[in-house]
């Protein structure tokens, strides 16, 4: 029994070990280094795994309580096709997609329609931070009420979380541009439009990607809770929620392990969008300005 | 427009900063009149106001006292008619453009076709030595290439007013030298009129027909220069007497106006 | 003296279901009966089952279906008393709904408690032989929420309601109680076993704990006894326990005396209603809603009630 | 009238009194089929405008209370019930705003600590980083019942699993604003330092923690909020130890709606307080740092 | 250390930078020893090196190739010495501190007295004409000011060498003159050896013992000019004919290593 604990503590120093060697490795090959940047987090992630399974294995935590990782991942195994695919295609590819499409998208556009207006704005994103400060558990069941119990309601809250970060870092994002830039296409005589598509819009990316990214996890964290307010029988919300209503532990992690998963690819796409379209801020290029 | 014999003409010009610490006065009682074909530099200390004196006429800035024409007309209207080319005392370049995409933008504004973008892209960075990097991104070039690329920016649209605020600012002799050079050959052959900002008296004096010296606290012209120097000047010209008279001169100027411990 | 202390945990929030045991605690029924009592007020998302087993219970009260789910998922839970002999599960049927009797569920919405609370439903399903997909021929199936709202809103056709609590908000809120149209589940045949209470198997080896949990079931039965002759009284004592501060009195006094009306003479579980349970959850299997997939064994014991008296 | 409009007084203004507008606007538009059938149950027709308006706006349960019923569930359960009793919504507040702050606390310092370790350590960095983000996709918020379990199964109750859960979901901004933070000094700034020969010590007081201020208080600011829905959301399972998470439950078990506005709004005005008051200390501290007026 | 007859040595020194599209020579084959008590000025296009070399001095940048000594040992071990003091180009002041604190930095963190930070501030200060000015912020003075600010910073903890980089880059000609005058009387006084980057052939000449022309891609040393000057320097020295003949000469290693296209 034991063992398990002493198993845990000796992969866990030895992976400590070996990560601390790969980071020293100095290296100039490029293949290395991107390959080290990856191969390190995820032994780092694999000894996470290893510790956990001995540390419930070792001191015997009731399988109702924590699983070990080996039986989550007998149970994502048997159940991709049903329940899981399923659930996620509801929460996922419905809720959380069209939610933070159209809750991002929308956020967009009203930024860019007040931006012409300080009134606006002055009065816009103060009552803005306190309406994004209502708690989801609040607006969930509300939502439910008004958009029905189908995957609609879920994606309307997505909406409403996604809303408000989008809109304060857009608008701050509008305001970032210098004003040596902005005095440059006033020489230019520039319109209202050229200004935003050739100056202002480009300036605002990295604040725009900022919001995306903070909205992409949480949108699912919002899309997931908001079904435990009343759903049809499928999606991964209801999923946890019934299955530990059942004591089915093992299904409940083996759906947070994929919506850490799916959140995480998610949050990773992102970020390769942001890299491509921001490839010439400062904190993209990495190397020292002229 | 041609037909005008006065580009610039100032009268009475103030302008007063209102700041929190009390009222900054930039400008005060400024007097000036800038004819077709000058090349007029500004001189003095930090602080004394040439920037904004630029800023003016350009209309990024509103005088609160006096009046000032452009082309004839209001300095709005000059604006809008893209009638001048600007270059900042920083190079202002936008970095997810490319160098070549940078000289195009006011080209692109100004509904150039692409062919013509394209020659003017050409034209205007071989004048101050860039060809080459039509592709790299300003943070790919040395600070004196980004000032050179801005400058060609200004260039390509072929205003008939440049405004030059201290654009050889980050340049060593050598290369500064060489801009000069170009500048006035430029100037010779395009009868553009230049108002010019710089640090640098014999800057000043080698390019100019006219010299602005200005002094601090409030802003105002204390002296002002007409060059005796033909306009043809080869760089030699900086080792005659006539020119290092007028140097002194500025020089004197501009220690007039001086005094270390407020700028 | 040293009292024996008990941590008790409910299935749902302090409300008149629970009047019997509040009130036996707050009049001291327990402590007479030599106990220290802690209740633990449940939640939506409070799995009795899980506390138990994770230690954080001594005795639990649940759905006899949750029990012996959970008996078959490795939570070795026996009753030890079955309080509510009879059972206030209910669903109920707007007039809008067109549902008259159960050959009108076809087509239909209904609403479902899950968390352990669905498998009468499924068992019921399965007895009517109707889908549960949502297709023509079936029902859909609605996850329902906290509250009566689904049906009072229109977006189910009928839902499901506690006789105590959930039913009395639909009436108050103006609906003609002759306009409903309402199903026990008893008297469809599935009705299942209600609030029991369940220990962990291998504690009941402990003569003092049989002890105590024999002078908790019978201090509780005093106190649902006294809840019973005054239901405004134990209103009170509920109200007192509630810390949203949500709660109305007279909704309470409502949900005092339905509740109480199920508690029977003896705490002692009823072996034909077990049986009966177990056979219609039996009945029902469906990878949908494995409930319990095998006959449970040693899922009660009367050591503790044999011992009152 | 020209400082009201470039103040923040008059456009708030304005917003809030638009919001309202609208507010009762979708009042009469959600709850007029109820009315309806409540008309339609008593047989009543042609029921006056004025009376079907007064009808539609003091509804019992309805499905949005207008914002004079919410003002005055609010009044009543702010002013007239007493602030220690469970029927005040003060009482709740307070329960929310102690595991809030606890969980703020725990969670700033666990991000700042993170921070830390991530600024100066690679392997750290280059380990943690990705699973601080992918920590984050977990739904904390559909978890938290079993958290709570699970801590009240080790004899942790009460206060400290909401404030864990608080922890859990403010750390995350606080490490990502820091690490920011911590590296933005420029590289100059650093070169200074090293020609100093400072130690690792001297470079992080003097230099990477007074460059990293802004970033805290940015981050603090959304940590708060997170902390608060944080607190909410560890309520609802424990549901009947008070607070305003189990008072938003309550409301809807026993559907009364305004109850539930009435705590939305305290929640929202107990964000905007907290977030008041760290704009506040960014503020002091601005100005003893020297910045622009 | 003060026994050594040689500050900085240097030979075979290489430096490159290995890059996304290459490396880039920074450096190569540097050798150049500066005794103590000199004033070595660095001129040449931008992109030469200079920086770089002060860099590699300051053990700020690590060599490639060839081998140096600080004061006899690896630059490492005179950084751990705290034995130079550096000016930036920028002035790399930290906002949030007065110009005081700014420049009791580096006196704080070798651990001197409050009386003694006191007193070193108020010399230092006063020698960059800045005295009144203790209690501003970085933003409240002009980029001149800020620029004597962080010459007083490197001056306050009087290291026995100091490594400039352009310091007097972004003053008027009027300041740097007086600039220029206090460092010679300071170098006078205390026999410190010093390094100055400028790309201003006179202020080299003017202030130098020792004048290294640079030349880019790859950066190289291909001038060394041992001044002739005497010690004692008026301004007015400027205008004496072997002032302008060694100036001559720098201008012509100059003029040797450009090209315009590349740099
Ligand atoms: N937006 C502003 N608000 C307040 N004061 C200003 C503003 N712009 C300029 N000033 C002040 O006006 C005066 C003139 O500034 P200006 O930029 O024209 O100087 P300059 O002659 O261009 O100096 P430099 O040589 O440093 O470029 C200065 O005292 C400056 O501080
Ligand atoms: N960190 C670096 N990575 C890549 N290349 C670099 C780096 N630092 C400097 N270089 C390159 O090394 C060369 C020398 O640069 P350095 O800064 O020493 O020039 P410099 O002589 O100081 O020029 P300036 O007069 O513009 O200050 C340049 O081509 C520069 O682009
Ligand atoms: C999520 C959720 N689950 C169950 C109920 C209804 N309910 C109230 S008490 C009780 C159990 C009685 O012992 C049940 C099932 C609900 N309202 N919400
Ligand atoms: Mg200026
Ligand atoms: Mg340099």
């Amino acid at each position: 029994m034991n063992g398990w604990l002493i198993t845990a503590l000796l992969v866990w120093l030895a992976a400590w070990g070996i990560n601390e060697f790969l980071i020293r490795a100095r290296t100039g090959n490029r293949t290395i280094r991107s390959a080290i940047n990856i191969i390190v987090p995820v032994i780092f992630g694999v000894t996470l795994l290893v510790v956990w399974e001995g540390l419930v294995r070792g001191f015997s935590v009731p399988a109702v309580l924590l699983p070990p990782p080996s039986v989550i991942w007998q149970r994502i195994v048997a159940s991709i096709p049903n329940p899981i695919w399923p659930d996620f295609q509801q929460t996922f590819l419905k809720s959380v997609l069209v939610g933070y499409a159209i809750g991002c998208g929308s956020a967009f556009v009203v930024a860019v329609a007040i931006d012409r207006s300080p009134f606006l704005k002055r009065g816009l994103l103060p009552v803005g931070n306190f309406v994004s400060a209502l708690p989801l558990v609040g607006i969930a069941p509300i939502m439910v009420m008004w958009f029905g119990f189908d995957w609609q309601s879920k994606a309307a809250v997505v909406v409403v979380m996604t809303f408000f970060p989008m809109l304060v870092n857009t608008v701050a994002g509008l305001n970032a541009t210098g004003a040596m830039e902005k005095d440059l296409m006033r020489t230019y005589a520039a319109s209202y439009w050229q200004t935003l598509m050739k100056l202002r819009l480009p300036m605002a990316w990295p604040f725009i990607f900022n919001a995306l990214k903070i909205n992409s996890t949480l949108a699912l964290i919002g899309a997931i809770v908001a079904e435990f307010f009343g759903t049809p029988v499928v999606g991964m919300g209801f999923r946890i929620s019934a299955a530990i209503g059942r004591l089915q532990v093992d299904m409940v992690w083996a759906e947070i392990a994929i919506a850490a998963v799916a959140g995480s690819l998610f949050y990773g796409v992102i970020a390769l969008i942001e890299r491509a379209v921001t490839f010439w801020h400062p904190s993209m290029r990495g190397e020292r300005a002229p | 427009m041609t037909t005008h014999a006065s580009v610039v003409e100032a009268s009475g010009l103030g302008l007063t900063f209102e700041t929190a610490d009390g009222p900054v006065h930039a400008l005060s009682d400024v007097n000036l009149t800038i004819g077709k074909g000058e090349f007029v530099s500004f001189i003095g200390p930090s602080g004394c106001g040439k920037t904004t004196f630029l800023r003016v006429i350009a209309d990024l800035e509103r005088p609160t006292a006096g009046t000032i024409t452009v082309n004839g007309a209001a300095p709005g209207q000059a604006r809008k008619d893209r009638a001048y080319g600007y270059v900042f005392q920083a190079p202002a370049l936008y970095p997810w453009r490319t160098i070549e995409r940078n000289v195009a933008l006011p080209l692109e504004i100004m509904g150039h076709s692409r062919a013509e973008q394209q020659k003017r892209i050409a034209r205007t960075l071989d004048m101050v030595n860039l060809s080459g990097f039509e592709k790299k991104y300003p943070w790919q070039l040395s600070g004196g290439m980004q000032q050179r690329a801005s400058i060609a920016r200004a260039l390509a649209f072929d205003a008939d007013l440049l405004l030059m605020d201290e654009p050889f600012g980050a340049l060593d002799e050598i290369v500064r030298d060489h801009l000069n050079e170009q500048l006035l050959d430029l100037w010779a052959k395009t009868e553009k009129t230049i108002c010019f900002v710089t640090h640098s008296i014999p800057e000043a004096v080698y390019l100019s027909t006219k010299i602005v010296v200005m002094s601090p606290r409030p802003g105002r012209v204390t002296d002002m220069i007409e060059s005796t120097l033909p306009r043809e000047r080869p760089l030699d010209i900086r080792e005659t007497p006539q020119f290092l008279e007028i140097a002194a001169r500025v020089r004197e100027g501009l220690k007039a106006g001086h005094s270390y411990a407020d700028q | 003296q040293d009292l024996y202390p008990v941590t008790f945990q409910l299935k749902w929030v302090n409300q008149g279901q629970f009047a019997g045991y509040l009130v036996a605690k707050d009049l001291g029924f327990y402590e007479e009966a030599g106990l220290d009592v802690t209740i633990n007020p449940g939640g939506p998302d409070i799995a009795p089952e899980q506390v138990i087993a994770g230690g954080g219970a001594d005795v639990i009260t649940t759905w006899m279906a949750a029990a012996l789910a959970a008996r078959e998922r490795g939570v070795p839970l026996v009753n030890i008393a079955q309080p509510f002999a009879t059972t206030a599960l209910e669903m109920v049927c707007s007039e809008e709904s067109g549902v008259e009797s159960t050959a009108d569920f076809p087509g239909k919405t209904l609403g479902v408690w899950f968390f352990g609370n669905e498998y009468p439903f499924y068992a019921w399903m399965a007895q009517l032989g109707l889908p549960t997909d949502g297709s023509e021929q079936g029902v859909e199936v609605l996850r329902q929420a906290f509250s009566a709202d689904p049906l009072l809103q229109g977006q189910a056709d009928c839902i499901s309601v506690m006789r105590y609590n959930e039913y009395k908000q639909v009436i108050d809120a103006g609906i003609p109680e002759d306009s409903l149209t309402l199903f026990n589940f008893a008297d469809e045949g599935v009705g299942m076993l209600e609030d029991g209470l369940y220990v962990l198997e291998d504690r009941l080896a402990d003569e003092e704990f049989v002890d105590a949990m024999a002078a908790f079931v019978d201090a509780s039965m005093r106190g649902w006894a006294h809840a019973k002759a005054n239901p405004e009284e134990a209103a009170e004592i509920v109200l007192n326990n509630d810390m949203s501060g949500a709660l109305m009195l007279e909704s309470q006094v409502y949900q005092v005396i339905e509740a109480a009306a199920l508690v029977g003479d003896s705490p002692a579980l009823d072996t034909d209603a077990y049986e009966q349970t177990v056979a219609t959850l039996l009945s029902a299997v469906s990878p949908d809603n494995p409930a319990i997939t095998i006959e449970p064994e040693g899922a009660y014991s009367t050591v503790v009630t044999d011992r009152i008296e | 009238m020209k400082r009201w409009v470039d103040g923040r007084i008059l456009p708030i203004t304005v917003v809030v009194l638009a919001i309202v507008l609208i507010w009762y606007v979708f009042t009469v538009l959600l709850n007029t089929p109820w009315q309806q059938s409540v008309y339609g149950r008593e047989g009543a027709v042609d029921v006056p405008f004025t009376q079907f308006l007064s009808d539609v706006f003091s509804q019992q349960r309805p499905v949005l209370p207008a914002p004079h019923q919410v003002a005055a569930e609010f009044y009543t359960s702010v002013f007239n019930a007493p602030a220690h009793t469970p029927r005040s919504l003060i009482f709740h507040a307070w329960i929310t705003l102690s595991a809030t702050g606890l969980g703020f606390v725990f969670g700033t310092l666990l991000g700042i600590g993170l921070a830390v370790l991530i600024v100066h350590n690679r392997a750290i960095d280059k380990s943690l980083m990705p699973w601080v983000i992918a920590s984050q996709t977990i739904p904390i918020l559909a978890i938290a019942p079993m958290v709570v379990v699970v801590l009240a199964s080790v004899r942790l109750t009460g206060l400290i699993p909401k404030a864990l859960i608080s922890t859990y979901l403010s750390f995350f901004p606080v490490v990502v604003g820091m690490v920011k933070g911590f590296r933005s000094p420029e590289a100059i700034h650093l070169d200074l330092m090293r020609t100093y020969n400072a130690s690792p010590a001297q470079v992080f007081w003097k230099l990477r923690w007074p460059a990293a201020l802004p970033f805290l208080f940015a981050s603090m600011k959304v940590g708060v909020a997170a902390s608060l829905v944080g607190a909410i959301v560890g309520e609802l399972p424990t549901g009947a130890a008070g607070g305003l998470g189990s008072r938003l439950l309550a409301g809807s078990y026993y559907g009364q709606t305004t109850q539930i506005w009435a705590a939305l709004l305290m929640a929202a005005a107990l964000s905007a307080a907290l977030i008041f008051a760290i704009s506040a200390l960014e503020k002091l501290t601005e100005r003893a740092m020297g910045a622009r007026a």
